[in-house]
């Protein structure tokens, strides 16, 4: 057990950072051009990411040809550490980078590698990831969206929802049913669709928080053709690759998870240094400081479970915290946007503010966090979810 | 002590319930916050049908009815998502004038009410946050000067006329007035639920005409506490309205929407969350209801009731906002779907007028602890 | 809707006080030979339960010969608000009043009636309900205990549990299947067993709080023989009994529960005058005054849900709110003890005290008070059991 | 940050299982709730196996570990709710005299500690909640005299040996004494949890000798802060054992109790609250091994450190105690499951050296709220 990394570790650490302070987007070019959504990659963030890739930062625990430099464990773990410090995310298409890149990489033939691994990585072409659908949203076996297999092609029908990006995207990654006889779990294949292709109506869907913001989209597909290659992996084996995909990296993610809480919580402390209901500082008041501790507590045992976890993922061995994670982080950001709403009493009424981006001159009120932190606790399985993995899984409930 | 509504009182709801249905479905509420006009009903049903006037004295054009009748009226609304001024008119504006005893003011402006022909708000006094300094006033001859600011005023922008409540040096510090909407330099509030308009309402040197002052400035404490207890039992009310049609899209939603070949509502994990929404809704429609007795009868548990009321409004928000949201799942997450709209309400609806935090501060006073 | 009762009511309210104020047991008999069980009636409750059957007021709803006055349900309430105010209950045998009497009126024939309905109203015998079991904890229609019929008795083997009172009782209320091939709801018949008959074997359970006292009892039956005549309603038509048991007077039980918790609140007040872990009173503490606060509202509004509840049961609707009112009103008790409890630190930790009994000197500790509630989240349908029936009966959810 | 034991570690806390699963069944702590005398086990085997000198060094005859070799047993006694001095002697008394930095007395009773001669206790100041006056010194020559009483006393009436801190007009008001046994008054309280013994202590104009003084008196307030954080710690340790060992009869019980024709655990209710409790020990004792690296490695974190695991501890206990009882339905009502006992040693180790609740207004403090 050690409080610190070794000195090795703590030098790679110094070099990423060295090379951040040098490489970073320059804030009035991020300004300039936001991205839009999770697949709306301005032209500052493709450099940025392309920038990444070169020097070998984009996956350091990939090999330098892949953007990587062949990290240990521990590095990578210090890398999300730093990443996670500064204002802007390594991609501006995060399906695209952390669940298709390495799906590409694991399961897609060379000739679909050369054609879409390394310009992915680079950001030059971007990714939705086509799972959930209207009568499937939790439970993805349930999927109906029809690839019917003719000669060379594939001909796709159906509706995906919930499809992030999908309005900016070139490519989606989607998960079909080919074989409607065979039992729910089989029968499911995975399809590289290009987002041009004629068949494909995408309605945007805005957000609770912001008529404006709009990154889930419907997509529909109408008799779609899709050529036979690119099918990724075998015909109905795609349920394998749907766990596959959703595994990728989850033993770091809370490390962005934890740093954003930890900026909440300094957030927290200046709401305290503001006059509350009776005109004292909140900070004077128990109730708040109670609360504000509280959450405190939570976010830093969410670090440290996180470095538990991570501990046994360095190890190779399964890391199943990651539904721990995962619920308890989602759960402690929106009670702690409740909490510094209900301290702001009718001054949380004033959501001015110009719409979720970054590195914008104000924060985002706490009514609007408040609303967006549903995203987490229903996106990528719902809170509810979550604890039915926890128990069925990790603590060996017998299943319902 | 009797819960039962009468039966006069249950026809007087059931036809505000149906005339609300027809006229004021949510559709009207996501018009004005996705940015259009204010719309013309149901204000114009209240006016036609004399809910304007139902707690006010026939004498003033009023039906006479009880704080029950408009109560019942006002969770209706809450049901309905009602936007426009009828509950700033009725139980903020009205309840100000109405307990002044002004009998030449309430002639005048509670009469024009009644009839429909003037809305109205409050502006309760200094920010509890002390975030500005309120409203002074000072003598001038027999007028009066009003200077400062008042936040977050609900409807402060469109009311007609605005009670104020301002700082005097004489007596209890305390003097009320009326004030036209011209008088008035507002700053709208870009707010949480828009169909519930707030404005920043600034005072700029404004001259009050000896008619327009309401009772006896340095003796209106006791006033602005009593009709400030009838607006935050109103706004309990208003609240849990606006939850239990949540309540009940959750329930619509929970027994339509399949997952994994079932209803969701058959998991134990959603009617677990049911079970603990009802409650919270039971609980905080039973004291509203409890408090909206005491105002009517103007029973001394005046204060402690109120702050009961909203504080219980605001745990059933919490929860209710919440789980109507996660149950919805992603489609709760979007803008479509009228439930944010319901939350959006719900939570003004405890931010206004006290959170139910502040009030259990209220509450722990009130039982000496 | 009114704040208060009309002038008739007001007057049956004052003549059941000084009734009461004439009536009451006195204080040093209660303290002298306190109730041991649910089914330990001592001599001076005897007499007082008799008193107050010859007076009309010991079920106030039913007639003169019956131990009541024909009152009406505005006049029950306002008695059973009364009977929460003193310091004894009106029956040291619970079960027998509130449960198995009203179960006997309803559905016993004239002999069993005349044989044991005026006794138990008179508490000359007591009882106790059979209806757990090892395997049947919160599900009812899965008992196992076997009745035998062989000409004109029964022979009962099997084994009760969580069985209240069972070591003082003159007779058990006892769920019995009396046909095991038909389906579980069915095949259940209600039989009135002598606790002397051989064969029976109770064993006490003492409880978490309090090695000394054991209301609940295992109690075996092996091959215990029962009259015919003992069989109480129709062969196999028990289960519908067993849901009219349990209703009987729901509409009113939650008086007592609120005027406890009223009388907590006060407990709390005191404590507050306390110093607390900064040596301050606790009532300056605003997390302390908080969470008070927010348990005062929710008894008061657990008064006005009965309220509410009451309006509908006064006018014959079926009330289902008593699932709601004993859920909420549990849980209220728990949170309240544990309050306390942590307001209280290390000075929590001292649980001197004689044991639960009634007019003692001092209150029993939090700690103590706080194990005990779980009688009322477990006892009579878990609070799992109370949602299931809320989502399900109430809100009209499906089954799962 | 590497939160994995190493090997050796890992040898030890496993050999400290096996060791108290043989040796300290829960009957041990039953028979001492239901009035037997102390037990002999576990602390003979501690003796034995050297556990009583894991964190001591070498040259008092310890094993010269740190404090997280002495946490993974401290945790181990917590999973098998072992009764016994260990838990003082080891974390309440030893850090108390070793933060003195007193060589002399070290090398007298740590040692004796270390070969297992010597129990001992910590009364650790002033009553919080100024319930009492604490113990006042006062010098007497060479010596010094104890008046005062101190409450709640862990093994108050049976440790051989008490670290007492006192008040003293001196510098920063602190001063540290050891007191053997026979010169106290001791009165023992009738505990939530009588298999942890809790004693009011009394000094009666108590003598202490000059080699009984540890450190410099009135120059010990950090010494005291210091030796209570590691206890702290420890007991955080211990409460996360005892609340995983009754986490996994709750899983035992879930998965073998069968009602409606299906095991309990089944049932999304009690599967939901199975994720829920296993959150919270989970994140207690993920801080509790932070807090177990902060003391072995002296970082300057430490008073933060202790706050979140007795804080993470009590939000743990909290809800484990509580659902555990509700889980195991009828049964855990009874006083012959085991469930109270392991409730009511988790509660104990929330209330004693300050709540879940305390420890937040600590953080509070510490955050510059």
């Amino acid at each position: 057990m050690k409080l610190h990394y070794d000195d090795a570790t703590e030098r790679f650490r110094a070099e990423l950072r060295a090379w951040l302070e040098e490489n970073q987007p320059d804030v009035a070019a991020v300004r300039a051009d936001p991205s839009r959504s999770s697949a709306h990659v301005p032209e500052w963030a493709r450099a940025w990411q392309e920038r990444l890739f070169d020097a070998g930062w984009l996956v350091p625990g990939w090999p330098p040809e892949l953007g990587g430099r062949n990290a240990t464990p521990v590095q990578q773990l210090v890398y999300f550490e730093e990443m996670a410090r500064i204002p802007v995310m390594r991609s501006y298409n995060p399906q695209g980078l952390t669940i298709i890149a390495p799906s590409l990489r694991d399961f897609a033939s060379p000739a679909q590698q050369a054609r879409f691994l390394v310009p992915s990585l680079r950001a030059q072409i971007t990714w939705c990831l086509g799972m959930s659908e209207p009568g499937a949203g939790s439970d993805l076996a349930g999927l109906q969206t029809r690839a019917e297999l003719q000669g060379d092609r594939f001909l796709v029908t159906g509706q995906k929802v919930w499809t992030s990006g999908a309005a900016h995207s070139d490519f989606c990654f989607c998960f079909v049913r080919t074989d409607s006889e065979a039992p729910k779990h089989r029968g499911i294949s995975v399809l590289v669709i290009d987002m041009r292709s004629p068949g494909i109506d995408v309605r945007s869907m805005p957000e609770l928080t912001d008529r404006e913001r709009a990154d889930f989209n419907e997509v529909f597909f109408d008799g779609v053709v899709v050529p036979r290659e690119n099918l990724v992996g075998p015909l109905n084996q795609g349920w394998s690759m749907a766990a596959g995909s959703l595994a990728h990296e989850r033993g770091m993610l809370w490390t962005s998870q934890a740093a954003r809480l930890e900026q909440q919580i300094d957030r927290l402390r200046e709401l305290a240094r503001t006059p509350g209901s009776d005109g004292r500082r909140l900070g004077e008041d128990a109730v708040f400081r109670d609360r504000v501790a509280s959450l405190y507590v939570d976010v830093q045992a969410l670090r440290c479970m996180g470095y538990r976890g991570f501990a046994k993922f360095a190890h190779g061995e399964a890391a199943p915290e990651h539904s721990v994670l995962k619920l308890f982080g989602s759960e402690i950001e929106q009670r702690l946007c409740l909490v510094a709403l209900e301290a702001q009493g009718a001054e949380g009424l004033d959501v001015d503010w110009a719409g979720f981006g970054m590195m914008g001159d104000r924060e985002p009120p706490w009514a609007n966090r408040y609303l967006h932190t549903f995203a987490n606790t229903i996106a990528g399985g719902t809170s509810e979810i979550q604890r039915n993995i926890i128990a069925q899984r990790v603590l060996g409930l017998p299943r319902s | 002590m009797d819960f039962e509504v009468s039966e006069e009182q249950e026809q007087l709801r059931a036809s505000v319930a149906d005339v609300l249905a027809r006229e004021c479905p949510p559709s009207l509420a996501r018009a004005r916050v996705e940015g259009g006009d204010a719309p013309v009903q149901p204000w114009r049903s209240a006016v036609e049908l004399g809910w304007t006037g139902i707690a006010l004295p026939e004498a003033w054009g009023g039906l006479g009815l009880s704080f029950e009748e408009l109560g019942l009226v006002v969770e209706e609304h809450g049901r309905a998502l009602a936007p426009g001024p009828f509950l700033a008119t009725t139980t903020w504006f009205a309840p100000l004038v109405r307990e002044t005893g002004d009998e030449v003011a309430g002639a005048r402006w509670l009469a024009a009410v009644a009839r429909g022909e003037c809305t109205g708000s409050a502006a309760w006094g200094p920010d509890l946050a002390g975030r500005d300094a309120g409203v002074r006033a000072r003598r001038d001859g027999d007028a009066w000067i009003l200077e400062g600011t008042q936040r977050f005023v609900l409807d402060g922008d469109s009311a007609d006329e605005l009670a104020v409540a301002a700082q005097v040096e004489a007596g209890d510090g305390c003097a009320l007035f009326l004030v036209p909407q011209q008088a008035l330099k507002c700053q709208r509030v870009v707010s949480l639920d828009a169909s519930r308009p707030l404005a920043h309402v600034g005072f700029d040197g404004v001259r009050v005409a000896p008619d327009r002052v309401l009772g006896e400035p340095g003796a209106s404490r006791g006033v602005l506490a009593r009709a400030r207890e009838e607006a935050s039992v109103a706004l309990a009310l208003e609240t849990v309205g606006t939850c239990r049609t949540l309540f009940e899209r959750v329930l619509e939603h929970a027994r339509q929407r399949v997952q994994f070949g079932r209803p969701i509502g058959s998991f134990q994990a959603v009617q677990h969350k049911c079970a603990d929404m009802f409650v919270q809704i039971e609980k905080a429609r039973a004291t509203a209801h409890f408090a909206m007795m005491v105002i009517a009868e103007d029973d001394p548990r005046r204060a402690l009731a109120a702050s009961l009321a909203k504080a219980a409004a605001g745990d059933c928000q919490r929860l209710v906002a919440k789980e109507a949201i996660q149950i919805h799942g992603g489609m709760g997450f979007t803008w479509e779907s009228d439930v944010h709209l319901f939350a959006r309400r719900a939570k003004t609806g405890d931010l206004l007028l006290g959170t139910a935090r502040e009030h259990r501060a209220r509450l722990a006073a009130l039982l000496e602890l």
